[in-house]
């Protein structure tokens, strides 16, 4: 085996493992008394070292072995790869919220007698995380719930001075009319 | 013996598809066939579930038995092959094989065109003679080799993960905030008509644009009110919102006071109404939140959500 | 952001990522409106697959996009990282591959006519699991069978850029032919 074979096939192993590896498990790559040698090995390691120089991937030398890693100054661009794209809001989600719109303050058992169906934890959660409600404060009643409000970030990212440019309940029949009416002022 | 079935269907020797097939070739030999098998093809019955095992049905089978013989499809003397398949068949049933379903369908075919060879062959409505009875065999035959070599030819294809890998390095551990849904406006009222719909509040409740600012109000109001103690009256209203606005507090207030969230306190007959929440403080990382809120920029200089009204 | 810059950013997202990246996915990494145009791209990925001839690992263009992979002669040693060889697959599997890949989309009784035996579930159910095969739609006969194609995996994981690529089926002789041929021999 010519040099070259050999480090092709510790450059081949490092990027296939995509994690650290020892000498030991590099040597276990070679069949029994083929093996390379440790100081062999790790002259192959230096010279990909080098190789890599100035690469958007690097050779380093970790406490598990050695691995392919790709430099960090790319992270902002590379980490992109792994973006969630942004998911939509459950239909329960805007109901919810709608209710806490134009019912506040309102307490999680009245949004769910509305609804008909319970307010899941992680709902209330999410639009609180959101900060587009918040808990205005605890109604006297057993059990002292949670009475739900929305708050100014909700009017800013709806576009809305008050909540009063909200339309009127009446009205949301019509949508479609509504709806046009929307367009026309964006 | 055994060994050397699956061995002689592996070697089996291509066939030159491209070559011009010379019809009148009796049987050619395409290619080295190394086969140690006899001409009857005597197997012996110890290893016939094996040599059964390594066929992929009875085109298959077929298919070995006109290669073993160097012979081309379309060339295949079918009696012959017929004869040895039948045969076959019966060795296998004599021992009791469970033999497949298709195999006794393929066995019962083979017998049919072997008879009907043996006739002259009848003509159609039309006048036309009906095709030869092997050329569908042949079809057959031609149309399940062409795939079993496509088979062959994708086995020898690299394919990852077994003859190549693909490389991957260790990414920088750089997390990027995620941006959270956008949701319009025209979602939300979608989101509330169905709601509504459901509950069937249309027909018995008109809200007008005018409760909604109550409504706001009834929290503006509980906002002002939180943190306990007392509060004027009169506090809570703004003259400067002109009549209409003195309106809506007041019925805010008579709202609260209807849904038990604030007290109305009179000491005695004229003196000063006082108003106090009857709703506990909310606590814990809820207020938390609720506070964050407040101390954003965009929100600056108002202490509550609606208070700029 | 100078061509060496780009350069990385493009070389660490394909190891980052550990799969093929389409020309849009390399764009996605870049801010709104400052992504460089395919043109660029294809210039990048050309001088990267330069850069790598003759290492462990080379630049490949797949039906997904471009990856990194490899080198197929270093496979051998490279296999040895993992403890299971990788099975080879049997012929009913491959013959139902075949099938599927030159003639979708089919149906499993289709397959079964060409082949003269039953498709066992058991294969149908590895093809879908290794994402080599898709129910590509129904067809429109009683039972509404469900019709088989590839997928683009399967393309990749067979370094194929398209079904174009696959070898050339060889060519058969049509009945009437055959009937024409049986019948001036006699």
């Amino acid at each position: 085996m010519t040099p070259d074979e050999l480090k092709a096939i510790v450059e081949g192993a490092l990027f296939a493992a995509g994690r650290a590896l020892s000498i030991e498990q590099l040597q276990a790559l070679f069949e029994e008394g083929r093996a390379p040698d440790a100081g062999s090995l790790k002259a192959i390691l230096a010279a990909l070292a080098d190789d890599y120089a100035g690469r958007g991937v690097q050779l380093q030398q970790v406490a598990s072995g050695w691995r392919f890693q790709v430099r960090s100054d790319v992270g902002p661009w590379v980490s992109r790869l792994w973006e969630e794209r942004p998911q939509r809001y459950s239909r329960a989600l805007l109901e919810t919220l709608a209710l806490i719109a134009y019912r506040q303050p309102i307490t999680r058992s009245e949004i769910e007698d509305i609804r008909g169906v319970s307010v899941s934890s992680q709902i209330v959660k999410t639009l609180l995380e959101r900060e587009w409600i918040r808990v205005a404060g605890h109604k006297e009643v057993p059990g002292r719930p949670a009475l739900f409000a929305t708050t100014r970030s909700f009017l800013d990212d709806f576009n809305l001075q008050s909540l009063a440019d909200l339309p009127a309940l009446a009205s949301i029949r019509d949508l479609d009319e509504i709806a046009a009416d929307l367009d026309r002022k964006q | 013996m055994t060994d050397t079935v699956p061995e002689t269907t592996a070697t089996a020797a291509p066939i030159a598809e491209d070559a011009p097939a010379s019809l009148t070739a009796v049987a050619r030999v395409k290619g080295e066939l190394v086969t140690t098998l006899p001409d009857d093809l005597y197997i012996p019955p110890d290893a016939l579930q094996v040599f059964l095992d390594t066929f992929e049905g009875p085109l298959d089978l077929l298919l070995y038995l006109i290669r073993a013989q160097n012979l081309d499809i379309l060339d295949i003397p079918v009696a012959k092959i017929t004869h040895q398949y039948l045969e076959y068949i019966e060795v296998m049933r004599a021992l009791n094989f469970d033999l497949a379903a298709e195999y006794l369908l393929m066995a019962a075919w083979l017998g049919e065109i072997k008879s009907r060879l043996l006739l002259p062959r009848p003509k159609g409505p039309d006048g036309v003679e009906e095709v030869d009875p092997r050329a569908e065999l042949i079809r057959r035959l031609q149309e399940y080799e062409r795939f079993k070599r496509a088979a062959e030819q994708i086995d020898g294809l690299p394919c990852e993960g077994r003859d190549f890998f693909v490389a991957a390095a260790m990414a920088p551990d750089y997390r990027r905030p995620v941006e959270p849904p956008q949701v319009e406006l025209r979602e939300l009222l979608l989101a509330l008509q169905d709601v509504l719909r459901r509950a069937d509040l249309y027909e018995s409740h008109q809200i007008s644009k005018e409760t909604l600012s109550m409504r706001e109000r009834m929290s503006g109001i509980l906002d002002r009110l939180r943190g306990g103690g007392f509060h004027p009256f009169v506090s809570l209203f703004v003259v400067e919102e002109g009549r209409l606005g003195v309106v809506v507090s007041f019925m805010a207030i008579l709202e609260l006071v209807k849904e038990g969230l604030i007290d109305l306190v009179q000491t005695e007959s004229f003196a000063d109404i006082h108003v106090r929440a009857r709703i506990g403080d909310a606590q814990g990382n809820d207020l938390d939140l609720a506070e964050l809120n407040d101390n954003e920029p965009e929100a600056s200089g108002s202490e509550g959500a609606f208070d700029d009204a």
